[in-house]
């Protein structure tokens, strides 16, 4: 019992961790979008703009916090930290490093798939409080997204527990073998797109997509709660790829020691990389086909996926 | 009754009080996302004693299917029904003594008839393995698991025939 | 006290919610109150070494149980949302002194 | 000839399959119909005339049982046998319905229910002929009750007059109470015999009680009965002539009637250990022999007439088999089927000449009519026993040995010889002398309608001469010819046909004397002594005074209120409980949830409240 509450403390204090990483994702999506777009992106604030998204954040603090008139003020207020805790908690699940993980629970994998999924309701909260016909579909879209999204997400990340035999992240990193990348490359990919929506990034933004919504769900928020919400976004992509690196890729399972922290440091941020690479690439989904690409092509290779490490687990 | 002061007291009374709170709104706010947010945190708090009695498992699946599941459909729901009405979401109750009669009665009821049964102390469980969850799943409880299982398909089902209708 | 006080009330509470709400989606919550309640009482109660001479249900077997019945409460929870808004849009009625239907037209 | 005398069941197929090709094809043209009666007519005539043959040549014809109904008792069974009483029977019936299908083939020429009364008829012969061929009392039960629907329908033949239905009703419903003795006799037979055919009968009739012996004999006479129109069960035969009259020749005259005859001459080694029985025989032979003549005397319908002379010859022939001389009443049986047949047969010529029945309206049809005259000239001789006609010989036998075992049975027979005699005179000098009284001119009736009766004539007079070998053919015990009775029979007969000839040489003005002199003593006669009224008081009355009762009391006042109190009661709740039904879930949910707590209360409770309502104990 103590455990658990010490893990909350951890997850918590893994959150407070996550805006520091928040700001830093910031940094890197702004840097390597200018990259892709041939230009160079924030470089005035500090060395290479690295104290652009301070300076931002600052900004964001010291602006008005604006309620609309017509909210409902407390769910309104609630609503960024529904949103945002969950995502602060899934962190208090991944194994940083050997045999540490900030929360060690025997359903570890679940938790970190089961935690998130309640940011849903932050969100649904949220664009239904606005009060704003936008943010009110915004909110329905998100929702129905990410619900959709979660099962191959899931399906993807037992093919996993099922070549483990166990749901403690720790046991599937002790049990992992570099084979398993060829096992569940399927897997990985399912899971790294369906992450991606979880956290309503493009090409998976049409719930806040701006020329139709004006900004989703979150129209109507301003200042540090705005923030909020974006922090919640840029955590869960770190999350994600912190998750996947490690569970998927190996993590620090390549290196012993400080060298494997590295390699999985190293991973983690190539995924991360990787979306920022996605979003400024790829043109956005419409809903229907966001929904159709759930349903008839991620959830079907994620069955098969597992189906297929069933088959395949005694040999790995 | 003395409790004991410790953390699992803590919990317990934590539990207690959080869970019936939260009910409590569920049954009486007029507001409607009140309601919402109650009935997640009434979840939770379900998740909460699950973990109580040292089933984790039960309460990451408490968390998984109705916190992340149920609920989103309730607000669903509610955003379905409450599109025409754009006032303020108010809920209304015909609080009778009747009601209030029955849910005490049937409590009392309840409680009357474990009151012998129930020590005060929760024995300390083994904490199980997920692979032994699996093995009575697949093993002894596999009819049940296919029952039910059958039941969600049938339920799917259901839901898409109900909202059918939707297609012009 | 122990946890049967507390299951009791919830699912007391529950009741009344079900018997004294007007809408409809309230109903629906006050059944998920008394769902929620049961299952806690009964996952309590079946680690209870007085309920049989081995000390208590097999962990793993309560779990399981737990687990299939949740499954099942939340199966009936969104065919019951799913009735409910059905209901509400071809009658446009969601207060249940509304829906009489099932009384004979005089 | 031999297989149709070893094969007696032939007399029974034939018949119902003709019956059966008579109801499919019998529109076909007009004569198929009457073809195929004459056919089952001749089928049952022949297998007699084999089965006599046969018996003849001192052979007796094989006979067969099939097993029927297998029970814990033993097993019903049902077959035939035959033998010189049968073959008698078959040529009886055979012969008379030979006649009577010609005769139908003039008689009903124009009725549109001509298929159904020749369907009918050689039903009836089939029936008949299994009364007869049947080798025990179960297929006779059958064949019996098979005779009086056939009966039945053929009475109601013109289903559109009243009376017919009435009449045929009647029948019906009197003749059944003479059956509901025969089968309780029968079931009584079976369960202490164990058996109900003749020869199992005879051969452990002896180890059987004589009360019940007697009880048997008795219950068997009421359907005899009941069947041969005996008082007092004769009240239906006299109605039944609202049938056709070719029908009341066959079957109200010669045969369906003379099977209660037959019956008791089939089943005689009871009687001969139930004296008892024999006595009552005779008593109601004598009584119905009297007191029908009596009837007859002032009867005005011709058929009616006959009726009651029918009625009181079997009287004579219940008499004889009182007497316990069932050959003679065996011998009375073929020559009155003879005699009365011709006599009914010439009476529907004379109806169907004349167009009434009426006796007063008749006259002078002598002129005109002379085959018919003289042909029921001879049926009439023998039915008042003048010399030398069968009937004198008949007769004089059952006079003679009622006579010699009771003297006053035997003097009360020799008085109603002399009523028959007078009565026969009457009807015949009312019909066929005096003046005409009315316009129609008599004619005779055509071919088909006057041969039968001629031909019946023939054995009508000399059948007389074949006493000894049909009696003795018959295996009964012969009864010489006694000359003071022969006198004294025929001295009485003459005098009441002097008398009859005498009082009506003017037509039936002397009837009309009479009944002035008599006044109400003639009606009560003419009106068979009211015994209908009679019955209607002390039977019909009742029982539909109970029956009505019923209905009243115990089927509207008791069951119906029951009935409809369940149905009011149930409406009378449903309308409280109906406004438990507002369409409110949650009134339905905290409903069931309140009977959940009563109910959990109550059981958890139940201990002290049990304590409490025994009283501690």
């Amino acid at each position: 019992m103590s455990g658990f509450v010490g893990g909350l403390i951890w997850g918590l204090a893994a959150g407070t961790l996550i805006a520091i990483a928040a700001l830093f994702g910031v940094w890197w999506e702004r840097k390597v979008a200018g990259r892709i777009q041939m230009r160079i992106g924030p470089q005035t604030t500090g060395p290479a703009g690295i104290l652009q998204t301070i300076a931002d954040t600052l900004k964001l603090i010291l602006k008005e916090d604006i309620t609309p008139d017509q909210a409902d003020v407390r769910v309104f207020r609630l609503a960024p930290l529904v949103v945002f805790v969950p995502v602060a908690m899934s962190f208090s699940v991944i194994p940083f490093a050997a045999g540490f993980a900030p929360l060690d629970t025997s359903v570890g994998m679940l938790f970190f798939l089961a935690v998130p999924a309640l940011s849903v309701i932050g969100i649904l909260l949220g664009g239904w409080s606005s009060r704003n016909t936008y943010a009110t579909i915004g909110a329905i879209r998100a929702a129905a997204q990410m619900i959709s999204y979660e099962l191959p997400r899931a399906l993807a990340v037992l093919s996993l527990v099922v070549l483990a035999g166990s749901i403690r992240p720790l046991d599937v990193m002790a049990a992992w073998s570099p084979w398993w990348i060829i096992a569940t490359a399927p897997g990985f990919i399912v899971y790294f797109i369906a992450s991606i929506a979880e956290v309503n990034r493009g090409p998976f933004d049409i719930p806040e997509a701006e020329s139709e919504l004006v900004a989703g769900y979150f129209a109507d928020y301003s200042g540090i709660r705005w923030s909020i919400f974006m922090m919640a976004e840029y955590g869960g992509m770190v999350a994600a790829s912190l998750f996947g690196a490690a569970v998927f890729l190996g993590g620090w399972n390549w290196l012993p020691g400080i060298g494997g922290i590295l390699v999985f440091v190293a991973l983690t941020l190539a995924l991360v990389t990787a979306m920022v690479w996605v979003k400024w690439t790829y043109p956005r989904l419409r809903a229907d086909q966001l929904m159709s690409f759930a349903w008839k092509i991620m959830t079907p290779a994620a069955i098969v996926q597992l189906v297929v490490v069933a088959v395949i687990a005694p040999w790995l | 009754m003395i409790a004991e002061f410790s953390a699992s007291s803590i919990a317990f009374w934590l539990l207690s009080a959080v869970s019936i709170g939260s009910a409590a709104v569920v049954v009486f706010t007029r507001d409607v996302m009140r309601l919402a947010i109650s009935l997640g945190v009434f979840f939770l708090t379900v998740a909460g004693w699950y973990l109580y009695f040292t089933h984790a498992f039960l309460a990451v699946a408490q968390v998984f299917l109705y916190a992340g599941g149920v609920l989103v459909l309730v607000l669903f729901a509610i955003m379905f029904l409450r599109r025409s009405k754009a006032g303020e979401p108010i809920l209304e109750s015909r609080h009778s003594t009747d009601s209030v009669v029955i849910a005490v009665g049937l409590g009392f009821l309840v409680v009357m008839s474990l009151r012998d049964r129930v020590p005060i102390a929760l024995p300390q469980q083994a904490f199980p393995t997920t692979t032994e969850l699996a093995d009575i799943l697949l093993g002894p409880m596999l009819p049940h698991l296919a029952a039910v299982s059958l039941l969600l398909l049938v339920a799917c089902v259901s839901v898409l025939v109900v909202f059918g209708g939707e297609r012009e | 006290m122990n946890f049967v006080l507390v299951a009791s009330i919830l699912f007391g509470l529950g009741l009344y919610g079900v018997l004294s709400r007007r809408d409809v989606i309230a109903v629906l919550a006050s059944v998920e109150l008394m769902l929620g309640a049961a299952t806690v009482m009964l996952v309590g109660l079946a680690g209870l070494p007085s309920l049989s001479s081995q000390g208590g249900a097999d962990p793993g077997t309560i779990e399981a149980t737990g687990l299939l019945l949740l499954v099942m409460a939340a199966a009936a929870a969104a065919v019951g949302l799913a009735l409910l808004v059905a209901i509400a849009r071809s009658t446009g009625r969601t207060r249940t002194d509304e829906l009489t239907d099932v009384r004979d037209r005089p | 000839m031999m297989w149709l005398a070893d094969n007696a069941w032939v007399a029974v197929a034939l018949p119902a399959l003709f019956a059966l090709l008579v109801a499919l094809v019998g529109r076909a043209d007009r004569l198929v119909a009457p073809l195929l009666g004459i056919g089952s007519a001749a089928s049952v005539l022949l297998s007699g005339i084999a089965v006599l043959l046969t018996v003849a040549e001192g052979r007796t014809p094989a006979a067969a049982t099939i097993r029927w109904l297998p029970s814990e008792e033993g097993i019903l069974a049902i077959g035939w046998s035959a033998d010189g009483l049968v073959g008698s029977m078959l040529v009886v019936v055979g012969f008379v319905s030979l006649m009577v299908m010609v005769y139908s083939a003039g008689y009903m020429a124009a009725d549109e229910g001509r298929v159904r009364y020749y369907a009918l008829l050689s039903l009836f012969l089939a029936a008949m002929s299994l009364v007869v061929v049947s080798d025990g009392l179960l297929g006779l039960f059958i064949g019996w009750e098979l005779m009086g629907v056939c009966s039945y329908l053929l009475i109601g033949h013109w289903t559109i007059k009243p009376a017919a239905a009435a009449a045929a009703k009647k029948a019906f419903l009197v003749t059944r109470v003479g059956d509901v003795g025969l089968l309780a006799g029968i079931v009584l037979l079976w369960s202490h015999a164990g058996a109900l055919d003749y020869e199992s009968l005879a051969a452990v009739i002896d180890t059987l009680s004589p009360d019940i012996l007697t009880t048997v004999a008795l219950l068997l006479a009421v359907g005899a009965i009941g069947k041969s129109a005996q008082f007092p069960l004769h009240i239906w035969l006299p109605d039944a002539m609202e049938g056709p009259t070719p029908v009341s020749a066959l079957i109200h005259a010669a045969t369906m009637v003379a099977a209660g005859v037959f019956l008791i001459a089939r089943t005689w080694p009871i009687y001969e250990l139930a004296p008892l029985a024999t006595y009552v025989l005779l008593g109601i032979g004598v009584a119905t022999a009297l007191g029908a003549a009596l009837v007859a005397c002032v009867q005005t319908d011709i058929k009616r007439v006959l009726a009651f002379s029918t009625i009181s010859q079997l009287g004579f022939m219940f008499a004889a088999l009182g007497a316990g001389y069932w050959g003679v009443a065996m011998f009375h049986l073929v020559t009155h089927a003879a005699f009365k047949s011709l006599l009914f047969l010439a009476a529907g010529s004379v109806i169907h000449s004349s167009g009434t029945q009426d006796l007063r309206k008749m006259g002078g049809l002598r002129k005109g009519m002379q085959f018919t005259f003289e042909a029921w000239t001879f049926g009439a001789l023998a039915l008042a026993g003048i010399f030398p006609t069968s009937g004198f010989f008949s007769k004089d036998k059952i006079l003679y040995i009622v006579t010699s075992e009771n003297l006053p049975a035997g003097a009360l027979l020799f008085l109603t010889t002399a009523i028959t005699a007078y009565y026969v005179a009457r009807v015949t000098v009312l019909v066929f002398f005096g003046p005409r009284n009315s316009r129609k001119k008599p004619h005779e009736t055509g071919l088909a309608m006057s041969i039968p009766p001629l031909i019946l004539a023939i054995p009508a007079v000399g059948l007389g001469y074949l006493a000894k070998p049909s009696i003795e053919l018959m295996a009964a015990e012969y009864v010489g010819f006694d000359l003071p009775v022969a006198l004294i029979a025929t001295g009485v007969a003459l005098l009441g046909v002097a008398i009859g000839v005498f009082l009506h040489r003017s037509g039936p003005s002397a009837d009309i004397a009479f009944e002035r002199r008599l006044g109400g003593v003639w009606g009560w006669i003419q009106a068979g002594y009211r015994l209908d009224s009679v019955v209607q008081k002390s039977v019909s009355r009742p029982s539909l005074g109970l029956a009505r009762a019923a209905y009243r009391h115990i089927d509207r006042d008791l069951v119906d209120r029951a009935v409809i109190g369940v149905g009011s009661t149930a409406n009378f709740l449903g309308e409280r409980l109906r406004r438990l039904q507002n369409g409110d879930t949650q009134w339905y949910i905290s409903m069931g949830f309140i009977g959940l707590i009563v109910l959990y209360s109550l059981s958890v409770s139940w201990d002290r409240i049990h304590v409490w309502l025994t009283g501690g104990g």
